[in-house]
């Protein structure tokens, strides 16, 4: 794809779709959204970002290993959260009984170990869409090679 | 029982009416569709059709987003767990699709179709 | 009655369980060692069941119980007089058979397999007679089916295997008839010990439809028409010891099982309120005429025996369905009588096939100036089963008679006579055309024909001289076993 | 606390843990993935067997996530069924895995081995949280995982036949989970709960106002769970599924998966749903003539089938109408054969599966017809085989005996002795198509590949024998499991 106004624009809103992701996931125990939702965002800004310039160009950013090992990532931030709580004496992903500081109602930093899990799912979405892409797109390729 | 009160019936459980629609609508494309991207389609419609009944379901009339803020008082909430619960639904979908679509892909590379009675036809060539 | 605990039955069974594993380990290395060990295997089995003759005799009912399987269903053995007699006819049997195998199995193939076979299914054989109950009995009669399933096929031929295939379905049909008959008496009763009480008290449908599920599953193992079909194809495909077995003892596990479910299960009472005994006699009858005629028929030596034992069932299943104190013991007396007889035929005719290697009887004539002695105690086992007077067949047919007249049906006595003539029809020729008949083919190959080795005439004497000596004299062990059994059995297995 | 108390959970999170390590191990370490799934695996049996422990010395129990209580948080309910359901998924799970370290190595890609054992870990944590979980919505969600692993371990294998078959898999596995969910909503609707014991209390006040929704609920799980666990006449997915994957994942597909829709549906019929609502409608008869029907033709269409493991898979669907009759009977009899079935059939159908992929794997046939003589040149494999097969037609001795007898009594227990009947009747078609399987291969000559097969390795050889193993150890002394399956039944209906 070699439109020069799709990645003009791109390059323009690309920083200011992944602010939004950001801004997204963090804000998830705050208001509407969350992981997923600011997950896919970002996700979806990395996908514009392959579309527009070329795949090479994408992989360059965010290869495909790194995008599987982040995946793996977030889930075990998940998964490891759970585990600290029982760590800490409570159940399986015990958050304020664990004793984990919660901090003020409506700051940034509140409500304990959910903002690190909604980080982890955020972490997880966002990278699981761009293997996702990477997975359909080199299959696609790759018929196309044997074919 | 009179039209009037049939009427007034769906409209008062129109979501049910509507998203069963849907559900017939998706189902069918499913069944009746030899392409296989549009089966997928039909299972999505399928799904959606779903989610939008569970979401319906826990709408208040006049409720707002149940975000709790310090100073606001207390009116009516839209329920959220369906929604909460529907994310999580989108998320299986979206699996289910993408995990779809690349056995799709790994179809056609085998078949070089994506016609479902092609492939039935190809596969029983092969049997014989 | 007095009950004593022994750990003897389990022993019998147990003991050449092992000596399974033991043979089948030791044939890697030695043959003669594996023949030394099955032989000794059967005679140590033999003797152990001979010791228990003194408590038995004495009236005493061993019941060893060895563990729960579920709930109110266990392994448990129990032996009083009617197992003890036909699990002592059985190992003594199987002693002979051993030895008769010995010269026997060395010319075929798959001694290896043939041997530990032989033993395990004398195991499971020792176990159906030695239940403590439906279950235990049940469990012991699917494995020796399934078992002797490779004795039928082990000449591994096209017909063996079409003939196993047939048996095996069978046997499949029957274990779950066998299955159903035992969880409808578990469900009726609760338990299905075997004991002096009766199981099933109150006639139902249920209860109805257990009784045919008994008959079926072990009618189909007595030959009884019409479940006979794999009979005649499985018993002379066999190799002739295993077809001996098959015939002689095995047919008789299911006789064995009728009775237990009548008088145990049921109770003859009940049965003979009930009137369905008249199946069985109906069933018996038919399966009589049927076997013996169709063994005119047959050409093949094997064959015509095998269409004999069904004829030779129907008397044992008639003897059953009269339930007056002498038919049972001339059935009881027809068990042991048509073990000694039948097994006594098929080594016979086994010694020939192995030495002429031929069965059609069109070709054994003059057969008896070639092998006498073989021919000889074929005709002493002939005559038996015809039933001319001194012989133990004569005794065994004259008590059913004369049960059957103390029931008042003489039509049975006619029956049995028909019977007999037909079983005349059929082995009178054999001896004629042995003895006095040409010698076809013997001009064209003048193959010299021997007897057969010592190990193999050994058997045959004592199994044949059993035949005539037990109808010869007035008095003696299988007769006062049959009708110790017959009255322990009558005043209702206490 | 110990991390003994957490053991519920554990279970599920540890397979999870390892299931998203395994990519990074994949690529760093190779080497420790097969310890790595067999350990995580081995955890969880350990944990489940401390439960099984724990519940049968002091009662069921429950865990709550994060500690919140019910109806906020998600609970756990280890009960005896659960337990029971768990032991039987590791068990069975780890001897198949152990089995698949080597026979897949000559079915898969040597790049997505690492991928296999992600989607395994996945498959059994899914497995273990839906028996465990005590939350309909969670339930939902392990479904979810459940069905794209199994795909996953299907598709894995890129043939043709695979490929579709997943697909078809995938595909009305996506109907199944959309009736799921919209039975869920249905029941959320009128009660506002998701938690099974808050369900079960609402919904006898709610069933005179919604019966309607209640009865479309239970017919929608009926036909949700129905596809799933390949409950005729839904079972249209099974034999291409579970006949073409490798061995392994047939083996745990069959031998797991399928049953562990019925452990979700038994809980929802005895442990959600009012006694009640079974009498407005014949839900119970529906469900015995699926399964009468299922025995039968299952069987039937087995008799026709020439490759080894297509004829398996339709005995699997012949297998689930047991299970299933168990539940429709509705007596403790039955109920404990069917639950027991489970088990059985679980250790019976992996190894009669596992001992095909490794007479596959030896031979390089699948065809029926040439197996002959294979008992003499492969004899581990045909006596797992012809164990197996003894087991299916139930003869005495093997634990698909101790089954039989319970599901015969107990059809007999509320006086349909029809059903018994039926029981028999399949056991004779099973016999009628394995039988002369094992006929064949014992006597025989064996010909071309059969006569000079490869070497099996010891990890094949070691799986099969430990299932051969359980199929008499459960035979001769059932009461070794027989224990928590007459808890599970009396606590489900309600006799405890």
């Amino acid at each position: 794809m070699e439109d020069i106004i799709v990645r003009y624009v791109t390059r323009i809103i690309l920083p200011f779709v992944q602010l939004y992701g950001l801004y997204v996931v963090l804000h998830g125990h705050l208001s509407p959204g969350g992981g997923f939702s600011g997950g896919a965002i970002i996700g979806a800004s990395m996908i514009l970002y392959a579309l527009a310039f070329n795949l090479s160009a994408g992989s360059k950013k965010l290869s495909h290993d790194v995008s599987s090992a982040l995946e793996s990532g977030g889930a075990l931030l998940f998964a490891g959260m759970g585990i600290f709580a029982i760590l800490l004496g409570t159940n399986f992903l015990g958050n304020k009984v664990a004793g984990i500081p919660i901090g003020t109602p409506g700051n940034l930093f509140s409500s304990g170990a959910i903002m690190i899990i909604t980080f982890g799912v955020g972490v997880k979405v966002a990278s699981t869409m761009i293997t996702l892409f990477y997975s359909l797109i080199e299959g696609e390729d790759h018929s196309h090679d044997h074919d | 029982m009179t039209m009037i009160d049939i009427l007034l019936r769906l409209h008062q459980n129109s979501y049910y009416f509507f998203a069963i629609i849907l559900f017939i609508i998706g189902f069918h494309t499913m069944l009746s569709h030899n392409n296989l991207i549009k089966k997928v389609i039909g299972m999505n419609i399928m799904d959606t059709s779903i989610f939008l009944f569970f979401v319906a379901i826990g709408y208040v009339n006049g409720g707002r987003a149940p975000i709790l803020e310090p100073g606001v008082p207390y009116t009516a909430y839209v329920n959220p767990l369906p929604s909460a619960l529907i994310l999580t639904g989108i998320v299986v979908a979206v699996s289910v699709t993408a995990y779809a679509l690349s056995l799709i892909v790994k179809l056609y590379k085998h078949y070089g179709t994506i016609d479902a009675e092609e492939i039935m036809r190809i596969r029983g060539g092969d049997i014989q | 009655m007095r009950f004593t605990s022994s750990f003897l039955p389990v022993w019998i069974v147990m003991f050449p369980m092992v000596m399974t594993a033991v043979i089948y380990y030791v044939e890697q290395h030695s043959e003669k060692m594996r023949n030394a060990l099955a032989v000794g295997t059967s005679l140590v089995t033999f003797l152990s069941v001979a010791a228990l003759y003194p408590y038995i005799m004495a009236g005493n009912i061993i019941e060893y119980k060895m563990f729960q399987l579920l709930p109110s269903l266990d392994i448990s053995f129990r032996v009083d007089i009617l197992s003890f007699s036909l699990a002592l006819l059985s190992s003594f049997i199987w002693m002979m058979v051993a030895i008769y195998s010995l010269d026997y199995m060395c010319k075929e193939h798959g001694c290896n397999r043939y041997y530990p076979v032989l033993i395990i299914t004398l195991a499971s054989c020792m176990g159906i007679f030695m239940a403590g109950d439906l279950f235990t009995l049940f469990v012991f009669f699917e494995l020796m089916s399934l078992i002797s399933y490779v004795l039928v096929v082990h000449e591994e031929t096209v017909e063996a295997l079409r003939a196993g295939y047939k048996y095996l379905i069978m046997t499949i049909i029957g274990g779950l008839a066998l299955f159903f008959g035992i969880i409808i008496t578990f469900e009726l009763a609760g338990t299905v010990t075997l004991s002096g009480a009766t199981l099933i008290k109150e006639p139902s449908t249920l209860a109805f439809f257990a009784f045919i599920s008994f008959l079926i599953g072990f009618g189909m193992k007595a030959g009884m028409f019409p479940l006979h079909v794999w009979l005649p194809d499985a018993h002379p495909v066999a190799p002739s010891p295993a077809s001996a077995l098959l015939s002689g003892i095995m047919l008789k596990t299911g006789a064995y099982g009728l009775l237990r479910v009548i008088f145990h299960v049921f109770g003859f009472e009940f049965m003979q309120r009930e009137g369905w005994t008249v199946i069985l006699a109906v069933v018996a009858v038919i399966t009589i005429l049927l076997g013996s005629a169709v063994a005119i028929t047959q050409d093949d030596l094997k064959r015509r025996l095998a269409y004999s034992s069904i004829g030779q069932m129907g008397y044992i299943l008639l003897g059953m369905s009269i339930l007056t104190e002498r038919a049972l013991i001339g059935n009881i007396f027809h068990i042991f009588s048509h073990a000694f007889m039948k097994s006594t035929l098929f080594l016979c005719a086994g010694a020939i096939i192995l030495k002429t290697g031929k069965r059609s009887i069109k070709e054994l004539g003059g057969i008896g100036k070639q092998m006498p002695f073989t021919m000889f105690a074929f005709t002493l086992a002939a005559l038996a089963m015809i039933g001319i007077p001194p012989f133990n067949g004569f005794l065994s047919k004259w008590t059913l008679s004369l049960g059957a007249m103390d029931a008042g049906v003489p039509f049975y006595v006619l029956v049995l006579l028909l019977s007999s003539l037909l079983n005349g029809l059929y082995y009178l020729p054999i001896i004629i055309s042995a003895f006095f008949g040409g010698e076809p083919g013997h001009e064209h190959d003048h193959v010299k024909v021997n007897e057969a080795g010592y190990k193999m005439l050994i058997p045959i004497a004592i199994l044949a001289v059993s035949c005539l000596l037990f109808g010869l004299l007035p008095t003696n062990l299988p007769f006062d076993l049959s009708r110790v059994a017959a009255e322990f059995l009558l005043r209702g297995g206490q | 606390m110990s991390i003994v108390n957490h053991f519920p959970v554990l279970a599920v999170v540890v397979l999870l843990l390892f299931a998203y390590l395994m990519p990074l191990l994949m690529r760093w370490r190779k080497e420790w993935c097969v310890p790595a799934t067999l350990g995580a695996i081995g955890f969880s049996l350990i944990a489940s067997l401390y439960m099984m422990w724990q519940v049968m010395t002091t009662g069921p129990f429950m865990y709550q996530m994060g500690s919140w209580a019910p109806p906020w948080g998600i609970e756990f309910s280890i009960d005896y069924l659960a337990v029971f359901a768990t032991m039987t998924i590791t068990i069975v799970g780890l001897i198949v895995i152990y089995y698949g370290t080597q026979d897949l190595l000559h079915e898969l890609k040597e790049q997505v081995m690492g991928w296999y054992y992600t989607l395994y870990l996945l498959l059994m944590a899914s497995m273990i949280g839906m028996v465990l979980t005590n939350d309909l919505f969670n339930m939902f969600v392990f479904v979810e995982i459940c069905a794209i692993a199994s795909c996953g371990i299907i598709s894995i294998k890129e043939s043709r036949e695979c490929i579709e078959a997943a697909f078809k898999y995938l595909v009305l596995s996506a109907v199944g989970s959309g009736c799921l969910l919209l039975a869920i909503a249905m029941i959320y609707m009128v009660t506002g709960h998701l938690n099974f014991t808050y369900v079960a209390q609402a919904l006898p006040q709610v069933m005179d106002l919604y019966p309607l929704n209640i009865l479309v609920s239970l017919a929608l799980f009926l036909v949700g769970l129905g596809v799933k666990a390949a409950l005729f006449p839904l079972h249209v997915w099974l034999p291409d599924a579970h006949s073409s994957a490798p061995s392994p994942s047939s083996a745990v597909l069959s031998g797991l998966v399928i049953k562990v829709y019925a452990i979700a549906m038994i809980k929802l019929l005895y442990k959600v749903y009012p006694p009640e609502l079974l009498g407005m409608a014949p839900i119970m008869n529906m469900i015995l003539w699926m399964a009468t029907l299922a025995i039968i033709i299952g069987s039937m269409f087995a008799i026709v089938q020439d490759d080894i493991k297509k004829m398996l898979a339709y005995s699997s669907i012949a297998q689930i109408g047991y299970v299933f009759l168990g539940v429709g009977l509705m007596s403790e009899s039955a109920l404990q054969g069917g639950i027991l079935h489970i088990f059985n059939h679980a250790i019976m159908k992996s190894m009669l599966f596992l001992s095909a992929g490794a007479i596959i794997y030896a031979t390089g046939t699948r065809k029926l017809s040439d197996l002959k003589g294979i008992g003499i040149t492969l004899p581990v494999p045909t006596i797992a085989f012809s164990l197996g097969a003894f087991a299916m037609v139930g003869i005495p001795i093997t634990n698909g005996f101790i089954s039989k007898w319970y599901l015969a009594l107990g059809s007999l227990d509320v006086g349909r002795p029809f059903f018994a009947a039926v029981i028999l009747v399949s056991s004779l078609l099973n016999g009628i198509y394995y039988l002369p399987i094992v006929v064949n291969a014992f006597f025989g000559e064996p010909e071309g590949a059969v006569a000079e097969p490869r070497p099996l390795p010891r990890q094949m050889v070691v799986s099969l024998i430990l299932l051969g193993s359980g199929v008499i150890l459960f035979g001769v002394f059932p009461s070794l499991i027989l224990g928590v399956v007459s808890k599970a039944a009396q606590s489900l209906l309600g006799l405890l």
